[in-house]
């Protein structure tokens, strides 16, 4: 199962289209951003990039992640796919 | 001497763009420009409280847009639809003038250069 | 009419430099004059000596540096030419790096040489990464 | 009268909300992917830029100029605003 | 050895960035791998016949990628919605297969690499 | 596991030393290995020897130099590097430049480099600008 990483809104919407319904997302960078307009499940969010930018993931779908987190879940799946426009 | 208009569009932090072009336009004032900046589009994000630069060993942006009234720097705009899209609270200090497109495509027309085409 | 122009992108990962470089050319055939070209973001990355050009693609560096033999000022933002890299001897003794980076024919100026060029131009143009 | 320089298709969405109906528009470099769907009048393209990607001008509304007309522009409008997303 | 996808999401010219993947991508199947290439977005601007980088000091793309089957780089594949989307005419030397989105996800889930974060 | 990375963007352009350096100190953390991280399209510019970090802004080439410290190999692509700019004293030599630019630690590999790495390693992830 694909692990999609997710750079900015516009890779966000690139992604969407092209991922298996199941397979988990990471929103870093600008990604992060899209964090208050997510559809569908299993989306996970680097909370420092969030925090540096000023957005709370409380009231998110995503799931905030440290890098060790973040590390796991390459572990876990394969190909590891990055989306940025 | 001219009227300057910076515009930024993009979000802070991804890169250094947005800091650099406060630089300019606190540069702009100090060559007694008549400075404004508007923000528009992923701009917006910019306007945002509570962000932490330090975490990044980077600058904070939010404090840098609160120097700039300091710096005389206060005609500050932002794309109205902008902000509404993209359900966003933005900082009260700097103050920020909310424009309708109209508004901003008056703006553009009445000033000498514009500066900020990013990418 | 006098021209200020400002280059915004890296060679190879934009055109402002064909562009900018094009219409620099043609201010200059039509006996327009330019009051300074400014090198802004990764656009300091077009003065960068040790670049080489691969066979069969254009020198961009040259044609900055013919330029400059027609007069025309290349100024480059010293912020972000430091941090980015782009360095002249000076900055290369105050900083203790080994090299210098900065090709002839450009300079390392403040932000004020930009809105001092702005001031002083009837027009100013900007060319986007 | 402001002259706009369009530089991508992004940028040219960015332009039209905000700027004024008679405004003349240059597409450069990717901008001129634009060509094949524009609205409104006064759009000019930089003919070398759409002959470098294989961009047919002909069928479309903006009119082909080079370096000399793009110039000549220039001197007609102030301010110069470059768009590019 | 591996299964490598390379995805190309923005136009050639203004950067570099596509002639250096396909040059990775010819590395890769030199290397035995087994390569495809995915044009999507505004990466399907690539697949226009008659370019002319020469034009403007450069290698021309889309005779780049004519050259590709010589590398016996020969899956090549482009996003249909985002070619229609443009209404463009696409080469057809080399042959570039149309897929769907859920085909692409299918593609892009059968790698063990995807190669070609642009921005 | 073994993990191969790649870099795509230029410091103060992109995000992309800050995420790829946290993640490699996470995976050297919990004990995976690191086979290569590759420095591609403006990924090249973070090797470039010359450059001074802002006072209070961290100083990424010192930890990426810090990387290889701990046994990390950090790679150049060589085409990418010699046009941009980034240059060993091999390459100076053979294009004639006055200096060498590429930082301590980097050295500059073809793009046979990143695919053997890539067939090497049980996971590649690459960090966009």
């Amino acid at each position: 199962m694909s692990l999609h990483l997710v750079f900015n809104t516009a890779g966000y919407e690139a992604c969407l289209k092209r991922k298996l319904s199941d397979d988990p997302i990471i929103l870093l960078g600008d990604g992060v951003y899209c964090a208050t307009q997510l559809e569908g499940g299993n989306i996970h969010a680097l909370e420092i990039d969030a925090q540096v930018r000023g957005m709370s993931l409380a009231q998110s779908k995503a799931k905030p992640i440290d890098y060790d987190a973040f590390v796991a879940l390459t572990e876990l799946h394969s190909p590891v796919v990055s989306w940025a426009e | 001497m001219k009227r300057m208009l910076f515009i930024i569009s993009q979000p802070p932090y991804a890169n250094s763009h947005n800091a650099e072009l406060l630089e300019a336009a606190m540069v702009g004032a100090v060559f007694d420009g008549e400075v404004s900046i508007l923000f528009r589009d992923d701009g917006v994000w910019g306007l945002m409280p509570n962000q932490h630069g330090e975490l990044i060993g980077q600058k904070t942006f939010s404090k840098m847009l609160s120097a700039l009234p300091t710096y005389e720097v206060d005609q500050l705009f932002a794309c109205a639809s902008s902000v509404e899209g993209r359900d966003l609270s933005i900082t009260t200090s700097p103050e920020i003038g909310l424009l309708t497109t109209e508004q901003q495509a008056i703006l553009i027309a009445t000033q000498d250069v514009v500066i900020g085409a990013q990418r | 009419m006098k021209y200020t122009l400002a280059i915004h992108g890296a060679p190879y990962a934009s055109q402002s430099a064909q562009h900018g470089l094009a219409f620099a050319e043609a201010l200059l055939r039509q006996e327009h004059s330019i009051e300074r070209i400014f090198f802004f973001h990764e656009g300091v990355y077009q003065a960068l000596s040790t670049r080489v050009t691969p066979q069969g693609e254009e020198d961009l560096l040259a044609k900055w540096q013919t330029l400059s033999n027609h007069g025309v000022e290349l100024a480059v933002c010293i912020a972000g030419g430091i941090k980015r890299g782009v360095i002249n001897e000076d900055e290369r003794k105050r900083y203790e790096k080994n090299s210098n980076s900065l090709a002839e024919h450009f300079t390392l100026v403040g932000l004020g040489q930009l809105i001092s060029a702005i001031n002083n131009a009837d027009r100013y143009v900007e060319f986007s990464a």
